[in-house]
């Protein structure tokens, strides 16, 4: 866990309102693990004040820009335009300043050999799976992704994804890529297909309560990955937190997203309450 | 242009407790420290403040707790903490490994566990002094905060008072229509120390689901959005009191320290700013220490209150 | 989705007064309207509300007057007017070419003052409603702020009521513990209309001289960083009267203004703002229409106090 | 008077902390008058919240782009680099957007053919000056320019009013340009020389007030350019008075900067307040 002073090495628009940013983040490659997070603050004045959480989506090392100097290791991030940070990450463009924060918080439990994988994505939720399917793909044969989003613009990084030999399977909700239809439908039919599998999930809080559901009927491990307001990142605020397995309004069980998770074993989080 | 000093001192001295610089975490904004050990060496700083602790442990407000601002953010954690004995069995031994003078900052919903927290606190040697937040709803005076009345404010702190053994630093809300009155109440009831300011109570819109932003519907401002009124709040209460006086709110930078000591406050707390930047005291210590090289101040003590009034 | 709405409904009624929207500039922030007038038609906003006037010329405060601030400013202006007979002789007849309500913002240091001033800008015909400042101090009473007093605000208020024939608009200062107090006292004296917030009290420090850097020592805060305290107290003063209440603090876009408005503010002031983007209210006024528009709202009052609470 | 929504054409560091920025300003050649000044939005978020003041250096039409296009108006700024707001300025790069406010305040009245013109510009106050000096040129001739500075890097755009035809004097406190000692100094010399001489100043506000002294001795005219904190630019906010020639402590008589200003006649102002 550093603050590091860095620079952006690119940042393109790999869809409409959808970037890959890549900083330079020496010693991330052996530091992160799948399903953690960075906190980026985009600018030195007070307005936004706080940092922005984004999942690493990748880790690597460049080769040196020439011989003599030293590798240079990278994360990759993935982000969608959605509010004003964003929007003004989506300005940054080769050598410009940035802090970075990380890598913070829990990653995916993947040291279990139990069943083969199943990846879940929603949207923008399949940033983190990238580097789970990289380190999956060393361990087991097949991996599989299963991806939705609203619109094929949506559907990110597949070609990636399938060039690490992961097979893919996506659903649209119009149709326009893949099949029409939530992917939960196609969780429930690999479901029954591969009975033993384990289950790694992020998207949107309804997507991963329907998967929670379709798991538990299954009786398969599932492990989700959260999002939440965060202002530290790092534990102090406790601004981040969800209900836990034994939340009760009278009597609360919270956990803190940035620290504890952001991936849960599902099975520790509470699924009752209204997540909208 | 004045001389450079080469090792300009930084130690004050706050009711007894000797401090090796100025600079200290605003509580709840630091956790019980440990959070920061990777981005900050905690025997950097002056003192080391923890988050609020009360009789029983506290699970604190729904979410979201949370909302961004200009320049600031609204917080309504509600006060989540793991209660007094959690505090002594699993914090305390942490922080008595450290340095650092610590500071327990702590609250209460009634007189008596205002009274039973501050006696328990007061028997933990690593606890160099205590911190009130009197911002706190008196559930049996109807939901009165003991902050905003002085009659009050100064029962609370005269109880508390007798259950302690060691400093006794009273937190001021900014949310009042004089704090001079309040700061001469507590002064007068046995407060050692005053540090102000807590949040500013504020509020934020969710436009989309046309709800109030926040769970709790309010929340505090804090940040640099809040750092003018809490400099005019620090100027006033150092001139209204005798006791020392540690100036809160919106401190980002070392100069934002310095704007405070010199108005008169004998310290500083950092609060948000380590949301952001964890090791950003570090920072604020050495760049206190640059200026005062610079400008030739030898004694930090030169600087505290040293603002030119006509 | 919800249906488009072709041409939604802006107007809303202030006291009697028909207005074509519910943006118009917060006093001392668009001097007497002329000069807007390269950057906006002032026939697009809703009122025009004028720099504060009182019964004498005030020279105002000695410079530095501003300080930014993180996303806000301080300002200590001083009330610098050109008097009230000036005003009527001068400003006037520009006023009464335009076809948008007038509102005069005025202030006294005594109740004299008020109220003679009051009773002179009853009679302008040109006036469609006053705006009373009751955040200065009473000279009379030793300097105690009648904006800061329940008792004496509405004292200030009964009689300026009694002076007029037009609707009475009272601005409040969220300088106070409770301002829901001080809103019940102004509605009961005679207030038609509450307006709120002023600016909240702060201070800026000038670390090269080690001065307070405005010459008057405070200034008033106001711009983005108080709209969340702005929120908070709109909200409280609407739930605490049932007289209109026009939300003032921090409003920079259309987006701000619905909060303020959603909250049950039912019209706002923009003020600042107007400081930095001279064409803002307009840009204001269509970013209201345009969501109207998408979110299906035929009429303004509609959305107006329409926040959904548990 | 406008509020554009424009972009940078240049932004280039022409001495150590000292940048000239064109931005695409157009009807800015028609209506401005030398002496004018501009309130410059750096962006788009609200810290920092105000514009900030700068004279025009100059204005000018560039070729179109290629044919069938029109002409680009631009504005020239130069500034220094002394706190946030000209910091995240010097960051500007072609193209990016900017708000201009413009242009404001009164300029220079040089209808007057009386006497030989003489500038005294101090530092970054030679900005006002470089355009009053383009229109001089082309009523009388010569024009002088005296110019003064800590040190060399401070004397900007000499050769620049050297093309112009300008006579130039300049005068460092270091000697590291020109002749060493105060730009006054040379002013009583030419005073001397040229008794019939009108002056235009601008520069840090104890320059101005000894060439005041100066040319109420020499029964002189005198123009100065005033700097003051601005929060609004057009005489809204009433934060940007100067004292003004009847005003006492007990009656004030204030002038607004931005609006009566920021050149005003030295008889209209007071000179006995201590300026610092
Ligand atoms: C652990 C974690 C990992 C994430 N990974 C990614 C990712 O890989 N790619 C991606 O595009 N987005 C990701 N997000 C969401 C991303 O943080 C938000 O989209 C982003 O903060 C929005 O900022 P904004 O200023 O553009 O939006 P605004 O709405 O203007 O932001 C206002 C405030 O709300 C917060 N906020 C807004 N939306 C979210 C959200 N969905 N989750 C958390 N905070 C939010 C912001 O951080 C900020 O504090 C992740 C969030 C978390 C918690
Ligand atoms: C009419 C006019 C013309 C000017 N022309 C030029 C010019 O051509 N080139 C140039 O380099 N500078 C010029 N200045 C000064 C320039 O406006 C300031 O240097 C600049 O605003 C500093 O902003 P900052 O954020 O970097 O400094 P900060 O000190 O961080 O600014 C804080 C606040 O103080 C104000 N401020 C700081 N210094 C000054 C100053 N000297 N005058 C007015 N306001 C100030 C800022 O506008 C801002 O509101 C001019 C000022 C005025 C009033
Ligand atoms: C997330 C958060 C939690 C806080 N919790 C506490 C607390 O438990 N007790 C307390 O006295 N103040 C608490 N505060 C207030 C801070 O200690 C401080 O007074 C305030 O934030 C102003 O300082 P700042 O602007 O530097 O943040 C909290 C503030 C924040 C932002
Ligand atoms: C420069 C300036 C001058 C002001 N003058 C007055 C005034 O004369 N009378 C008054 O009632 N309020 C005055 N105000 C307060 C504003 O009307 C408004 O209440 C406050 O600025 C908060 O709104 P804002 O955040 O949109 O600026 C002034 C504010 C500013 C910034
Ligand atoms: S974001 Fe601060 S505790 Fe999790
Ligand atoms: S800057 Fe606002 S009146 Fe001159």
């Amino acid at each position: 866990m550093n603050d590091l002073q860095t620079s952006v090495l690119y940042n393109r628009e790999i869809a409409p309102g959808y970037y890959r940013l890549g900083l330079l983040a020496p010693g991330y490659p052996e530091q992160a693990v799948p399903g953690q997070f960075v906190m980026v603050q985009i600018q030195s004045q007070n307005d936004p004040l706080l940092r922005r959480p984004f999942g690493i989506f990748n880790v690597g090392t460049l080769p040196p820009l020439c011989s003599g100097l030293p590798e240079r290791d990278y994360v990759e991030l993935v982000y969608k335009v959605v509010g004003r940070g964003t929007r003004l990450m989506s300005a940054l463009q080769e050598g410009d300043a940035v802090r970075l924060l990380g890598p913070l918080g829990q990653g995916f439990d993947c040291n279990t050999t139990a069943g083969p994988p199943l990846l879940v994505g929603g949207g923008i939720g399949v940033v983190p799976l990238f580097m789970l399917a990289c380190n999956l793909v060393k361990q087991t044969q097949p991996v599989r992704l299963l991806m939705g989003g609203r619109r094929c613009d949506d559907v990110l990084a597949v070609t990636e994804f399938e060039r690490l030999g992961v097979e893919t399977y996506v659903a649209t909700d119009d149709g326009s890529l893949g099949e029409q239809g939530l992917v939960t439908q196609v969780l429930e039919r690999k479901l029954k297909k591969y009975p033993t599998a384990r289950v790694y999930a992020c998207g949107p809080m309804p997507m991963l309560k329907a998967v929670h559901d379709i798991c538990v009927r299954h009786e398969v491990a599932l492990q989700v990955s959260l999002e939440a307001l965060m202002a530290c990142g790092i534990g102090a605020c406790l601004g981040c937190v969800v209900p836990g397995r034994r939340h009760r309004s009278d009597q609360p069980d919270y956990r803190c997203t940035c620290k504890q998770g952001p991936v849960f074993d599902a099975r520790d989080l509470s699924w009752e309450v209204d997540h909208d | 242009m004045t001389e450079l000093v080469s090792r300009p001192s930084l130690a004050v001295e706050l009711a007894g407790m000797h401090l090796r610089n100025p600079v200290m975490p605003a509580s709840g904004t630091f956790g019980y420290g440990q959070e920061f050990t990777p981005y900050l060496d905690l025997e950097g700083i002056g003192a080391l403040v923890t988050k609020g602790v009360s009789l029983h442990p506290k699970a604190g407000n729904p979410t979201p707790r949370i909302a961004e601002t200009s320049a600031g953010m609204l917080n309504a954690i509600g006060l989540q903490n793991v209660g007094i004995e959690a505090f002594v069995r699993d914090k305390v031994p942490f922080l008595e490994r450290i340095n650092t003078p610590v500071v327990v900052n702590f609250f209460g919903n009634t007189l008596d566990e205002y009274e039973q927290v501050a006696a328990r606190l007061s028997d933990v040697s690593v606890v160099r002094a205590v911190e009130l937040n009197i911002s706190c709803p008196n559930v049996k005076q109807g939901g009165i905060v003991f902050g905003t009345d002085p009659v009050a404010a100064a029962q609370v702190v005269e109880r508390v008072r007798r259950q302690l053994k060691i400093p006794l630093i009273v937190k001021l809300t900014p949310n009042v229509t004089d704090i001079r009155v309040m700061a001469r109440a507590v002064e007068e009831a046995g407060a050692d120390v005053i540090s102000c300011i807590n949040t500013l109570t504020g509020m934020a819109v969710d436009l989309k689901r046309k709800r109030l932003h926040l769970a709790n519907g309010t929340g505090g401002l804090s940040g640099p959005a809040i750092k003018p009124v809490a400099l005019r709040l620090v100027y006033q209460v150092v001139r209204s009191v005798s006791i020392p006086v540690i100036g809160i709110g919106g401190i980002m930078t070392a100069e934002d320290a310095l704007e405070f000591l010199l108005v008169g406050a004998r310290a500083v707390q950092v609060g948000t700013a380590n949301l952001v930047r964890p090791g950003i005291m570090a920072e604020i210590v050495a760049g206190i220490e640059t200026y005062c090289q610079h400008q030739g101040i030898a004694d930090i003590n030169d600087w505290i209150g040293s603002l030119n009034e006509e």
